[in-house]
């Protein structure tokens, strides 16, 4: 029988981390190191759209968030504060 | 038609990469990426390569060859210093050091800085083009003097370099 | 970022974990079955079927021509919004002034020669995606968003000031932009007029000939499937979206000195 | 196994995204910065736009499914018949499409919305503009 294991092993680790990232970007207070993080959690998306078979969405959201989106934050936050107040 | 050598070049890459990137070999794809790269070409031609090439400039190839083994054999050395430090406790010493260069063209400098980068052990942080000195860090610093640090570091990759861009 | 959000973190990820193992255990819900939506079904059957060429659209990648052909106007539509928000950012920005004379500064040698090197091969790819949209994946818009790291990588580099030096104002983007979409509708209605001229029924966003009229658009170019408007749609989307998200870009990282006047003039209307 | 093995990565990776949705959620309510709330909506768009994903995907037969693009140019008609039978469903990948750029559209006027709010108050976070301005804030 033929038994197909490591895409679906990928599609488990990437959703988790996604959680995983997910929880500490919420926690985060500098938000520099945020941004990072989201950017991170957009590779893990981007494997995950190419596991799904959906390969123009994998080349869509490579570049919109790995360079458009974090660049813009990054534009809005050397224009306001960089730090997250209570 | 001036500087024709470099726009065969430059229109020769973009080509390649076009018909690499589409994935398919059809007369469709040829007719759309000789149309794309002789715009590209026109683009950027003069700011890619400054330089008038010169058809003996197929023989500056080989010097690239040259430049790989030297650089496999320097990255050899260098990793074998380094597992040195790891394994037995190896005294360091890091610093920043000054070293001058003397090459002319950008795309030597660039060439020589991520060599060195690539190399463990020295990193290069800065390039300063007015007084031609690249910041190196170095985490085994034998020597303070520019000139000696240079002959260590970067003089190797210098000579082979300036045969390639020179 | 505390040790202890990390674990919070990765306990959360270990419920989502167990909680999947109990479902599996118990046996609930099925996911990814054999059976698709029969839209779906049809839209794969007929997109590229030179058998049944009332049906068809000539394109091998499905999903391009959903977006271009089977549901045309809806992308149209989307394309409007990405205008009004540049027009919404416009409003929100009113009165700012391009000061084009500025000294640049940009990163050190390294960083711009590697930039040089990679910028043509990014246009060559993004060019070459958009315009295989209805062979390979890919397509207008992925293009576009490619093409956009362009100059993203040139405000990081290089710094704004070399995007004048290259001739980009706001003001000429939008108005290309214009142009693009108004030779969208050209695209679009060229059937209608046809099909005016030579007195016979024919339909808005039409691509290739329907049970009732029989224009379409060419459907082969040499010997790859040109699929009609796809490829004029996906040419024209490519310049709307990369002049739509550059303008963005520069609008958002115009610096304070272009920025005051825009502020001081909502303080006397105020 | 392979069965249950696909049953197990999908459930997992559901639940994942309902946590994320809720988490994203979490960070939209309770976080009092406006910069810190428009990362939170960014990833609330990721997680619904991976969760539409789910609805066109199928495992037949235990193989692993195919893309919706035909690869090679003249077909037969069985292999188009096959092609319907064993590719995944194109019209939510063609929705989400359609969703990333309406969502990229939108981020970009919200990002000239927040840029405008600190120049009138001083300030991102909501709470100190709801008092009224950044100096009660700091005493």
């Amino acid at each position: 029988m033929n038994i197909v294991v490591l895409p679906y092993l990928l599609v488990i680790i990437c959703s988790l981390t996604s959680t995983f990232l997910a929880y500490l970007i919420v926690k985060e207070r500098n938000l520099v190191v945020a941004i990072l993080l989201l950017l991170g959690q957009g590779i893990f998306h981007s494997l995950l759209y190419y596991l799904l078979m959906a390969p123009d969405l994998f080349i869509t959201y490579i570049p919109v968030s790995v360079g458009i989106t974090p660049l813009l934050l990054f534009l809005l936050i050397k224009k306001t504060e960089w730090r997250e107040y209570d | 038609m001036k500087r024709f050598l470099n726009k065969l070049f430059v229109f020769t890459i973009i080509l390649v990469f076009f018909i690499i990137s589409t994935g398919s070999f059809k007369y469709y794809t040829l007719v759309i990426g000789v149309i794309v790269s002789a715009i590209t070409t026109y683009l950027f031609e003069s700011s890619i390569v400054k330089k008038t090439l010169r058809l003996y400039d197929v023989l500056k190839l080989l010097y690239l060859f040259k430049y790989i083994v030297y650089f496999v054999k320097a990255e050899i050395h260098a990793h074998l210093e380094l597992v040195e430090i790891i394994l037995f406790n190896k005294p360091i010493k890091p610093a920043i050091v000054a070293v001058p260069y003397h090459v002319e063209s950008d795309y030597g400098v660039t060439l020589i800085a991520l060599t060195v980068t690539n190399t463990p052990g020295t990193i290069v942080l800065n390039i300063d083009t007015n007084s031609k000195l690249m910041y190196i860090h170095w985490i085994n610093a034998s020597t303070f003097n520019p000139d000696e640090a240079r002959l260590i570091i970067t003089s190797g990759f210098e000579k082979l370099v300036e045969k390639i861009f020179g | 970022m505390i040790k202890r959000d990390v674990l919070v973190a990765f306990s959360l990820s270990l419920l989502v974990l167990s909680i999947s193992l109990i479902i599996w255990l118990e046996g609930y819900i099925r996911i990814a079955t054999p059976i698709i939506s029969s839209l779906g079904e049809s839209y794969l059957y007929y997109s590229y079927n030179p058998w049944y060429s009332n049906y068809t659209s000539f394109s091998l990648n499905v999903v391009s021509a959903i977006i271009w052909d089977y549901r045309g106007f809806d992308t149209f539509l989307e394309t409007t919004v990405l205008m009004a928000s540049i027009i919404a950012i416009y409003t929100l920005l009113r009165g700012f002034e391009e000061k084009v004379f500025l000294q640049p500064k940009g990163l050190s040698t390294i960083t711009k020669t590697a930039t040089k090197i990679v910028i043509p091969l990014i246009i060559a790819y993004a060019l070459a995606i958009a315009t295989h949209g209805q062979l390979t994946p890919g397509g207008g818009f992925q293009g576009g968003a490619t093409l956009a790291v362009i100059s993203s990588l040139i405000i990081a580099v290089y710094s704004l000031e070399f995007l004048y030096y290259m001739g980009y104002r706001s003001k000429r983007l939008v108005v290309i932009r214009g142009l693009c979409l108004i030779g969208l509708i050209i695209v679009a209605i060229t059937p209608l007029l046809i099909g005016f001229i030579l007195n016979t029924k024919s339909y808005i966003f039409q691509n290739m000939s329907k049970e009732d009229s029989f224009i379409s658009m060419p459907s082969f170019l040499f010997d790859a499937p040109l699929a009609g408007s796809i490829f004029f749609y996906n040419v024209f989307e490519l310049l709307i979206v990369f002049t739509g998200l550059t303008t963005a870009l520069m609008l958002l990282s115009l610096r304070d000195v272009e920025l005051k006047k825009a502020f001081e003039v909502r303080e006397v209307y105020e | 196994m392979s069965e249950v093995f696909i049953q197990l990565a999908f459930r997992t990776s559901i639940i994942a995204f309902i946590v994320n949705i809720a988490i994203a959620m979490y960070g939209v309510y309770t976080r009092p910065s406006l910069i810190k709330k428009f990362i939170c909506l960014i990833m609330f768009t990721d997680a619904i736009n991976l969760f539409a994903l789910f609805i066109g995907f199928r495992v037949v037969n235990n193989t692993y499914p195919k893309p919706p693009v035909l690869i090679r140019e003249p077909v037969s008609p069985g292999e188009l018949e096959e092609f319907k039978y064993i590719a995944v469903d194109p019209l939510p990948q063609a929705l989400v499409l359609t969703a990333i750029v309406i969502s990229l559209a939108v981020f970009m006027f919200v990002i000239g919305l927040i840029l405008v709010y600190y120049e009138h108050y001083g300030t991102t976070s909501i709470k100190a503009m709801r008092s009224g301005g950044v100096e009660e804030v700091f005493e």
